[in-house]
């Protein structure tokens, strides 16, 4: 597959691509003219009207139990509505968890284990049925029976476990209580979970009704409650967004305009082409490398905005195996990479960075001054020579992973060249993108360094630790691809994950970012940045909101 | 059985044909002069390679191309075939000229059925209907022999034997009752019994229409059979040319008796093997000086540097005419072998 | 032929045991197709030179460039902008040809490039012929089941689309890595690809091998040898294969063109070459992804390639003019 | 005739079995990743993966995993691995698009390359001779991607003449659209063949202008462009017909997989190259199939062709 097809596959199938607040943080000089631009933006515009937008692939699924991609995840929030979900707002407001579907926050018992939600009164779903409380366990049951991607965050439920290993589709979970008639739902965890009202908030949880089937949905998407339902769906073609004019949730959005006509697009550069031409309203990916240049000189602030967003891109370096066993040839790499190559390599949409933890994460503390140099300077490849040489690690082979994309393939080349030049006998390896993370992830394939990134599930810095927490380390689909397994770090998450307040444990996950970067446990350069970029129909300065969670925000896109 | 008097149908004065090869340029007609009256059959004899079949196709239009070089005249009727337009030519062929061609396995189209072959032909000059030419090509069919005439119409050339193909080409040919028809070696690729039968059709339709026929063959046996005069062909130049009779009975030139010497008759008991003439053909590329049968001829001597020229020689046969130059007394003698007429095969004069 | 001398006779002479003195004379006669295989072997000369290049250019292939700067008539010029935009062609010493995304020399790398190219083209063209002649010979020498064996696996391969097989087995190879026996390929190595080319491309040459042989084994000399008692492998070897040359001759040329071509068209569809190793099928397919800042990324290693399989395909197209007048081409599929 | 069709159709069956099994095998035997670990995604488990396996019979032994796979293949519900959709539905939904493109070009190659062929037949000489030698030989020696990506690029988006790729369905913005869209893939995937088509059908027509029957017709009279059609043409075309044939089978059988995917047609070609790059075994396999059927349909038609245009050409084995 050619380069360009690929696009920002990486972005949905590596991993879901949520996204940061930093929008308006105004720590980037160029950005603030857009930031002020788009931070007004929300309520303004006209209704109504019909556009057309580009995605590069399919979303993988149109039914909220499985869909786990950005693309699915972006038009699923105007369709469905889970109990609990984000604010429709930009920046850190955004990453808040406000009531959806339920009338407030849920009521949580003392040891953490109960939750207590109640569904709000009259509602109905786009075809004109009342939601009930009990289609919420059946939600439930669609994620677990169907093997989704997310069914792993609803483990925690008691009788979870038990339901999947049953395999019995209308088994009960014994954790999930609900009351058609008082709205009531009862939800029971075999142990506390902070985590619980973001993963409530988790599109998987969106409700559907009671007699879908279990099994995949797409051609025919579930009816939900939301300001959009899912029209014409055209498998690997497209689909449209046609709004619900009866939905009347309080505190939720409704759509401005009538029709949103999801395209698939497969080629990039003739989606940014199409774009300019205004053929296309909005695309949803960054345009293509070589139209990038073009598209920044002449629609910045106009027709197109770029947003960093919540992400971590990093090399990990496996604690396993020699020679980044040894600490002194972790720092040494530290030390070497150039972050503004980097950035370079992509396209400028990368913000350099020293900390693991993305600026717009709770937690989030900049290390400065970084240990391993400024990242916006000239790295001192010298030092790292002599790093590896007092290590005696040098003249070591290395074998750098990276997978197909166009970037990570850049990015494991880079590395190989760099870890040559500093003394080691290095050698990328590229693998097929959809078997790369298992392959990594494999203790038998003992990968030494290599490409990885992440992109939260929810905004939630723990999201983020895990990947170096040595407790989550596993012989296969493991997430901790560098085996980091420092006991300080290990605490301090085990720690934070027992207490639901993410302003109480703010200062921990910062701790554990600063030590992982300190102890060069990955080395880690920045934070991917995304884009809007659109027709010149599109009321850019009123209708642009860009969400954390879910990025551009559809219901408030509009027309001049 | 001259027909001086009957009408001149051909009149070819000294056709030269030369080719461009990368090699050079090759003379494979050179002064050649022919006539050809209504109801006669004038045989054009020699050697593969002496150039009879270029004069044959040379005169139908079909040596033309832009490495071919032609001189003389040749007229049919009023019409220079030489110099012809391709419209003027385009109407004669097929109509007043027809052409036999040697090898009837790959003169017919093989993808097309031979009655649409003929058809074609016929509607290329007639204004016919596609079932008038049908019934006018059954007709030619049945006239050249063939059976079951309507049903070979659908036949495809593979189809057909031999002798049936050559018999369709003739038919071809004969289609638009042509007054000259050119039979360039017709009967070579078939065996003695067909032959015979071809030969057959051939004067019979000589006897019929009143067309003048050029017979281009090697084999003196066919036309010994059918031919009125002959003319005898040797590395592109005619050596002899005369009656049938003349030729036959009193052969001036060395390569003729050569020839007769090498005749199978039919009516005569097989020799073990046929004489043939020591050497090969001369290359048209460098031909040799003066007479081009010099080097084969066991009799050639100085006189025969110069280029002979083709003249009557013979008292009292004002039209037959020969290109060597020994006085017809010497030759007399000389053609004598074991009894026969015949070229002797010993060492030559060079 | 009863007529005198004609055009076409020259044509038409036999083509049974012509002499390699008239061939190479005919071939030397043909100034297009000296031409174009001179320039063939002058890209050669060039492949072998890479490193002297890179001596000058002062960098290596698959070094990085990204923060560099590099001048340029007086001013100095990021070799790749801020924006990711790598520098265009500077026709000096250093960045030649310009620079890829990763701030390499791109004209080091096209003649880096150009040594695997033309490896795989040769290697893969090499080793189908062996395969082939092996094959075809087999199957046309025994007949019976031995051919009937050969000739419905060749009919398969003939039937498989060519493209989709080499880009199935290159991406599935690219994996997991080759192991047969004690043969161990590992999964970026540029055996893989080479060995795809060469195992999807053998059904061209061995069809016309096997009707060759079929045709040779009848001959007046086979007969001769096998009376005189040779064994199969003596006639195969001793006899066929030497009639074989001009045939073999003829399509190696072609082969290898097309060998580059699909090396060209897996790695675009991500099954051929492998990191770092360069070769300008993944340059070609990394570059075209950037025509609108850099068609040098594209156009550079898009005219080598064409100026290669081109001269190769006019200078084989010679070889068989001169070797067999009359043969028809075969249109092979890139 | 009937034996023929009986003894083709049975040869099909045999090469499209031995072709389903090579292209399963290459998948399987080779390893490149356990398909029940993509699927599962990033945050399974063990036990999730084991379902997966069980569900999707990877636990089975091979030739059982091949029976099934098979018989959905035929019954028409093989799912893909990677998003869960019918193969079948996409290869159909595919095959419009492919036959466009595919017919469109093969038209196009067969009557430029006729035509070229012809003219400098006629024109015979060093010069023209020369000139389509190498023209032909060009066409065959640039990489198909490439001129597409440069056409699709200079001509499409810069100077604006044609659409950036995609295909336009007729039903939907009509013909003129539709062609718009297929101008220059059709142009870029004949200009493969053009070249080789002229040169071909000019050596034969040389060659056949030598032919005594062709003699025999200019002998009967006959107008030079009846000559020209009616016999030079007419028996020259037959090699060229044959050729065209199995060119063709082989474009529609996944030879346009990179004209395909550089203008973004999403036709089969197109879904089989990124089905490739996901591993995804179930559509590699159908679109492989499909396109050994359309080879070996092609190679089956062009033999009848052969002998329906030829009439010395039997079809007795």
């Amino acid at each position: 597959m050619p380069g360009s097809l690929r696009g920002l596959i990486c972005l949905s199938l590596a991993s879901v691509a949520i996204s940061g607040l930093t929008a308006c943080g105004g720590d980037d000089g160029d950005a603030d003219a857009d930031a002020e631009a788009v931070s007004e933006a929300t309520n303004g515009g006209r209704t109504g009207g019909t556009i057309t937008t580009a995605y590069t692939s399919f979303p993988d699924y149109l039914d909220p139990a499985l869909s786990y991609t950005q693309e699915g995840w972006q038009s699923m929030w105007t369709v469905y509505t889970p109990l609990l979900t984000y604010k429709h707002a930009e920046g850190a407001e955004g990453a808040t968890v406000v009531p959806g579907l339920a009338e407030a926050m849920p009521d949580i018992s003392h040891d953490g284990r109960v939750y207590k939600l109640r569904l709000r009164e009259g509602l109905t779903y786009s075809d004109g049925t009342d939601v009930k409380a009990s289609d919420f366990e059946h939600t439930i049951k669609r994620v677990l029976n169907l093997q989704s991607g997310g069914s792993s965050f609803y483990q925690s439920i008691e009788g979870a476990e038990k339901y999947i290993d049953d395999g019995r589709a209308g088994a009960d979970i014994s954790g999930i209580e609900t009351s058609d008639e008082t709205r009531d739902i009862t939800i029971t965890l075999t142990e506390p979970d902070e985590r619980l009202p973001y993963i409530l908030a988790m599109n998987f949880a969106a409700v559907v009704p009671g007699d879908t089937p279990f099994e995949n949905q797409t051609k025919n998407p579930p009816p939900g409650v939301g300001p959009y339902k899912f029209d014409n769906v055209r498998i690997n073609r497209g689909y449209d967004l046609v709004k619900v004019p009866a939905f009347d949730v309080p505190d939720q959005a409704t759509g401005k305009l009538d029709t949103i006509n999801v395209e698939v697009v497969k080629n990039r550069r003739r989606q940014t082409q199409d774009t300019i031409q205004n053929k296309i309203d909005y695309m949803h990916d960054p345009p293509a490398p070589d139209q990038l240049r073009e598209v920044r000189a002449r629609y910045t602030g106009t027709r197109y905005a770029e947003f960093v967003t919540n992400s971590t891109y990093y090399y990990f370096l496996n604690h396993d195996v020699a020679p980044f066993d040894n600490a002194e040839a972790r720092e040494a790499v530290n030390i070497a990479i150039d972050k503004r190559s980097l950035a370079r390599l992509f396209g400028g949409l990368l913000e350099p960075g020293c900390n693991f933890l993305p600026p717009g994460m709770k937690g989030y503390e900049k290390i400065e001054p970084c240990p391993w140099g400024d990242p916006t300077a000239a790295p001192d490849v010298a030092k790292a020579r002599q790093l590896v040489e007092s290590s005696g690690t040098a003249g070591q082979a290395v074998t750098v992973f990276g997978n197909d994309e166009p970037e990570p393939k850049a990015l494991a080349e880079y590395l190989s060249d760099v870890l040559n030049d500093i003394g080691y006998k290095a050698r990328p390896r590229i693998i097929e993108a959809s078997v790369y993370p298992a392959t990594i992830g494999n203790h038998k394939t003992r990968a030494q360094a290599g490409f990885a990134n992440w992109f939260q599930d929810f905004p939630h810095p723990g999201n983020f630790m895990f990947l170096v927490d040595g407790d989550s380390i596993q012989p296969t689909n493991n997430q901790n691809f560098g085996n980091v397994n420092d006991p300080e770090i290990n605490e301090i998450l085990d720690a934070a994950s027992r207490n639901a307040d993410i302003e109480e444990v703010a200062d921990d996950y910062a701790r554990a970012d600063r030590l992982t970067v300190e102890g060069a446990h990955v080395a880690a350069y920045g934070h991917r940045e995304l884009t809007v970029f659109y027709s010149d129909r599109i009321d850019f300065e009123n209708c642009t909101s860009w969400h954390p969670v879910y990025n551009l925000d559809l219901t408030q896109l509009c027309l001049k | 059985m001259s027909s001086s008097h009957s009408e001149l149908l051909l009149d070819v004065q000294d056709l030269g044909v030369s080719f461009a090869t990368p090699e050079g340029i090759v003379q494979a007609v050179d002064a050649v002069s022919l006539t050809l009256h209504a109801g006669e059959v004038l045989a054009v004899v020699g050697e593969s390679g002496s150039g009879k079949s270029v004069t044959a196709m040379t005169l139908m239009g079909l040596t033309r191309s832009p490495n071919a070089r032609i001189a003389g005249s040749a007229k049919l009727r009023d019409l220079d075939l030489l110099t012809a337009g391709a419209a003027e030519l385009r109407a004669v062929r097929g109509e007043e000229i027809a052409m036999i061609f040697q090898d009837p396995m790959t003169s017919l189209n093989p993808v097309h059925r031979i009655g649409r072959q003929i058809v074609e032909q016929i509607q290329a000059h007639r204004d016919v209907c596609g079932k008038e030419a049908r019934d006018l090509v059954v007709a030619q069919l049945e006239r050249v022999g063939i059976p079951q005439a309507r049903e070979r119409l659908d036949a495809y050339p593979h189809e057909l034997s031999g002798g049936m193909r050559q018999r369709v080409m003739i038919a071809l040919a004969l289609s638009c009752d042509p007054s000259v028809l050119i039979a360039d070696e017709p009967t070579t690729a078939l065996d003695v019994t067909i032959q015979a039968q071809i030969l057959e059709v051939l004067s019979q339709l000589r006897k019929e229409s009143n067309a003048g026929i050029v017979l281009v063959t090697h084999d003196l046996g066919v036309v010994a059979e059918i031919a009125d005069r002959i003319a005898v062909m040797y590395a592109g130049r005619i050596v002899e040319q005369g009656s049938a009779g003349e030729i036959f009975y009193d052969p001036q030139h060395p390569y003729t008796w050569g020839l007769l010497g090498s005749i199978a008759r039919v009516d005569r008991p097989r020799p073990r093997r046929l004489p043939s003439i020591t050497g090969l053909p001369p290359s048209l590329l460098h031909p040799p000086q003066g007479c081009h049968f010099r080097p084969r001829c066991p009799h050639a001597h100085e006189a025969c540097l110069a280029t002979p020229a083709l003249v009557a020689r013979v008292p009292g046969a004002h039209d037959h005419a020969d290109r060597c130059v020994m006085a017809p007394g010497r030759k007399a003698k000389l053609r004598q072998v074991g009894g026969q007429i015949g070229l002797e095969a010993r060492g030559a004069w060079r | 032929m009863a007529s005198g001398v004609q055009p076409r006779s020259h044509a038409a002479l036999p083509e049974v045991g012509r002499p390699a003195g008239l061939a190479l004379r005919r071939l030397r006669r043909n100034r297009t197709a000296l031409g174009f295989g001179a320039l063939f072997v002058a890209l050669v000369a060039l492949a072998l030179a890479a490193p002297l290049w890179a001596h000058i250019a002062g960098t290596t292939p698959s070094k990085n460039h990204l923060s560099d700067t590099v001048v340029v008539d007086g001013r100095t010029e990021q070799v790749v902008t801020f924006d990711g935009v790598p520098i265009a062609p500077t026709w000096q010493k250093k960045f030649f040809l310009g620079a890829d995304t990763n701030g390499r020399d791109v004209a080091v790398r096209l003649l880096y490039g150009a040594r695997n190219s033309l490896f795989i083209g040769i290697a893969a063209a090499l080793i189908t012929t062996v395969l082939a002649v092996l094959l075809g010979t087999l199957a046309g020498y025994f007949r019976g089941w031995t051919d009937a064996v050969i000739s419905r696996s060749l009919d398969v391969l003939w039937a498989f689309p060519v493209l989709l097989l080499g880009v199935a087995l290159g991406v599935s190879l690219a994996l997991g890595g080759l192991k047969v026996g004690p043969l161990e390929i590992s999964g970026d190595s540029k055996w893989i690809p080479t060995m795809i080319i060469a195992v999807v491309s053998v059904v061209y040459l061995a069809r016309p091998i096997r009707g060759q042989v079929l045709s040779l084994r009848e001959k007046e000399f086979v007969e001769a040898a096998r009376a005189q008692g040779a064994g199969p492998l003596r006639i195969m070897f001793g006899e066929l294969l030497p009639n074989l040359v001009s045939t073999i001759l003829v399509f190696f040329a072609l082969l290898v063109a097309n060998a580059i071509l699909l090396e060209a068209a897996l790695s675009f569809l991500g099954a051929g070459v492998q990191p770092p190793e360069p070769s300008w099928g993944t340059m070609l397919a990394e570059g075209i992804t950037l025509l609108a800042t850099s068609p040098h990324l594209t156009i550079v290693p898009g005219l080598m390639l064409v100026l290669t399989v081109l001269s190769l395909n006019i200078f084989g197209d010679g070889v068989r003019d001169a070797l067999d007048p009359r043969g028809k081409v075969r249109p092979e599929h890139g | 005739m009937g034996r023929f069709v009986v003894r083709r159709l049975v040869g099909m069956v045999v090469v499209m079995f031995a072709v389903s099994v090579l292209t399963f095998l290459i998948f399987n035997v080779i390893p490149n990743g356990d398909p029940a670990d993509r699927m599962a995604g990033k945050n399974s488990t063990p036990a999730q993966i084991a379902a997966i396996e069980r569900e999707w019979g990877f636990d089975e032994p091979l030739y059982e995993q091949y029976l099934t796979t098979m018989e959905k293949v035929a019954s028409g519900d093989l799912i893909s691995y990677a998003n869960q959709t019918n193969v079948v539905e996409e290869i159909k939904r595919g095959l419009p698009r492919t036959f466009a493109l595919a017919i469109g070009a093969a038209l196009l190659w067969f009557a430029m390359g006729t035509a070229l062929g012809l003219y400098t037949a006629v024109r015979a000489g060093r010069w023209t001779d020369t000139l389509v030698t190498v023209l032909a030989l060009i066409g065959i020696s640039m990489p198909v991607f490439w001129l597409g990506a440069l056409a699709s690029y200079y001509l499409g988006f810069k100077a604006g003449l044609f659409p950036n790729g995609g295909y336009s369905e007729i039903g939907q913005a009509g013909v003129w659209e539709w062609v718009k869209h297929m101008i220059l893939p059709w142009a870029v995937l004949a200009t493969l063949f053009i070249g080789v088509y002229s040169r071909v059908l000019r050596a034969n027509v040389l060659d056949t202008l030598n032919e005594d029957y062709v003699r025999t017709a200019r002998a009967k009279g006959l107008t030079e462009r009846r000559v020209m059609v009616h016999h030079v043409l007419r028996n020259s075309l037959i090699p060229i017909v044959t050729l065209w044939g199995l060119d063709f089978g082989m474009v529609l059988g996944g030879g346009a997989i990179l004209t395909e995917t550089v203008f973004d047609l999403q036709g089969v070609g197109q879904y089989f190259a990124e089905s490739v790059g996901q591993l995804d075994v179930p559509p590699v396999l159908a679109v492989t199939l499909f396109g050994a059927f359309f080879i070996v349909l092609l190679n089956t038609l062009v033999d009848i062709a052969y002998a329906a245009l030829d009439p010395r050409i039997r079809l007795s084995s």
